[in-house]
């Protein structure tokens, strides 16, 4: 793949382009399938027996089941798709973000009351 | 003649929707962003528009991986509320302007823009967010809402020239409508945010007010800022600032008509994860 | 580096795919149809591709009026034969290039194309026809195959220059890729057909020889042609023809490169309510 | 509807435009419903019932029953969606297509094995 992808240097940062997107299909469209009551219903129940109807990588099911969301980036999984599990947990999007940074929940919402993150964060 | 009266920006943050379904307007914390719309709600009252021309994008709810359109419109009569995963937000379902959405995809698609045609779409909080910051809560929406859905989920997205040109592509087809509306053009999502990995919750404070300078005062300069900038600086989601510049594109002085007048601008952070920007701008 | 080898062309009328599953290609009426294919099948055995870039029309098929994409790129890995309501066709399932294709669409859509991208879609005869006419019937299809769909179902179309001119950044997508791939574009559908109303049944012979004429020497002026052209002297369904565009578009002559040889023509009337029309350019 | 809509001029044509395709919508997708073995089924079985239902008017159900496609095409059926119905009764697209035409379907075939309809049909 010759075009240039800059993005792959942004810090701590994951784009979602078409090679995430087909490595992470089945994660997203798993994901896609808790926005119906009933899906929701059947995943809380048994989460692995539900996991375990789609097509995903063991890798995949195991980082939905820690609810390890870097993990789930990182395996093709899309913030925006993720964010019906945390939808069904009842989690906030902040909640989920910060999960992601190593933060604790105070510290993170702190920080984003604070201003947020410092965009020079990461960069050398 | 249809014409476009004026454009309204806004960050579309779920959690500004969830605070005033879970009646929270008031905590300090929530003020504080709501206090940046009660102007605009004012506003528009005097000013209601028959129809809204919606641009914002949809979070994976009516869009899969199965199909990602690059550009999708609207052309249905009727938009349910989607259910994102804790049920479908407590407001109205959306009424569609079909025929006036009709006549801009077939103008648009004339003038070289690869549109996809949408009949059946529940809209998401990209939609419903903004309407309920510049409405309230009322019992119906308003005014009929025409929605734009442009892909800023996976990679590549559409460049910001390609959508201030987009913008204006759509100008010309609402003013070549032969009814007599008054039509706003709405471009939201943004500011600075990023959701994802070790660095989410970043904001660009400084980024984000120059961005909306330069949407006032040069919007086709601003039009160049390449992906990576908005990426490196705004955070991932950041990116979702391209769709200010369609609605940016269909204001009158870029296609060398009088200046729009700004009749209201706001910053306020936090809101979650987010930066809230919001601008009101008028054709005069 | 990747390169565009030859580009086809033929009709896709659903009767031949019949046919040639219901085993009367040897009767007089079909062997007329298939007598053309005899070269090209021949042909493609002496200049086998890695990956056909297969230009196509979805009838209906694969996309229902919920969602109408102006130019969609097949992404996926593998494509089902569609049941278009009598059943699957007996052909194998069509195995994709999904690299390839996904590097296709983020340069296309660079280019300023508004791309859907397609990562699961059942595909029908439009696609599947040609293949057949090309390859016969062997067990699987001897190369993979990048499905890209055009509306030219619901009005507007995409103009006969806006699928030109896609033709010419496909190749540029397809010359900036990596591997060394041997790639054909073939474009698919027409001739002079309509299939619907009183006027069903229309053919112009005439009129189609000149397209074809013009689409080997002169494809640029040809591209100029306005869709009331297509409607009015090659049937409603002839607007089908654009997609022929695309494919020319992709040849090395119009980027400046060396004329194409023609290595086969053909055409004849009719296959079911259709005229065939078939050619086959090399780049040299 | 400023934008001009030459194509209305053409003879014993319709084009499918969003006009077209709003009106009928519900036909079009009902004809796509036949794409199942399953709805084939049960649309033989009993086509009315099965016709009842979808969202369609009563004119559009009557054109369908009558295996009337000139009056499906003016309801907002396309062509393409009609072919389903066609294919769920074992019709050929040529078939289809004479049926339109008012010419029995030897004549149909004929004319098209003489060369087609001229061209020039139906104009001033
Ligand atoms: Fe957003
Ligand atoms: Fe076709």
């Amino acid at each position: 793949m010759p075009l240039d992808k800059p993005y792959k240097n942004v810090p701590g940062t994951t784009i979602f382009d078409a090679e995430q997107s087909r490595m992470g299909y089945w994660l997203n469209q798993f994901c896609m399938s808790l926005m119906k009551a009933e899906n929701r219903d059947r995943f809380k129940k048994d989460e692995r027996a539900y996991l375990d109807e789609w097509p995903m990588t063991e890798d995949q099911k195991q980082a939905v089941l820690a609810r390890d969301l870097n993990r789930c980036i990182q395996l093709g999984g899309n913030i925006y798709f993720l964010a019906k599990i945390g939808a069904t947990d009842g989690k906030s999007f902040q909640q989920m973000a910060g999960s992601m940074t190593g933060m604790s929940e105070e510290e993170y919402r702190n920080m984003m009351i604070g201003g947020g993150r410092d965009p020079k964060w990461g960069r050398k | 003649m249809a014409r476009i009266t004026a454009s309204v920006y806004t960050s579309h943050v779920p959690a500004i929707g969830a605070a005033m379904d879970l009646k929270k307007t008031e905590e300090p914390y929530w003020q504080r962003v709501f206090s940046g719309y009660e102007f605009s709600r004012r506003w528009l009252q005097e000013n209601k528009p028959d129809v809204v021309f919606l641009v914002f994008n949809d979070h994976a709810t009516a869009f899969s991986l199965e199909m990602i359109p690059t550009f999708a419109i609207g052309t249905a009569a009727h938009y349910k509320v989607a259910d994102e995963g804790w049920g479908p937000r407590p407001v109205p379902d959306v009424e569609g302007a079909p025929d006036l959405a009709a006549h801009i995809a077939q103008s648009v698609i004339q003038q070289d823009f690869d549109l996809t045609i949408v009949n059946k779409m529940d809209v998401d909080h990209g939609l419903t967010v903004p309407l309920s910051l510049m409405c309230g809560e009322p019992k119906q929406w308003p005014f009929k809402v025409i929605p734009f859905a442009v892909n800023v989920v996976q990679y590549p997205v559409p460049s910001g020239m390609r959508c201030f040109k987009l913008g204006q592509a759509i100008r010309k087809a609402i003013e070549s409508f032969d009814e007599d509306l008054n039509v706003q053009i709405w471009g939201t999502g943004g500011m600075s945010h990023q959701l994802q990995g070790p660095r989410a919750g970043l904001i660009n404070r400084e980024w984000d007010n120059r961005f909306l300078d330069r949407l006032i005062d040069e919007p086709e300069e601003l039009a160049k800022v390449p992906h990576m900038e908005y990426v490196e600086e705004a955070g991932s989601e950041g990116i979702e600032l391209v769709m200010w510049l369609i609605a940016r594109g269909a204001m009158a002085d870029v296609a060398g008509g009088a200046k729009p007048e700004l009749k209201h601008r706001f910053y306020h952070v936090p809101a979650s994860n987010t930066a809230v920007g919001h601008l009101i701008l008028e054709n005069t």
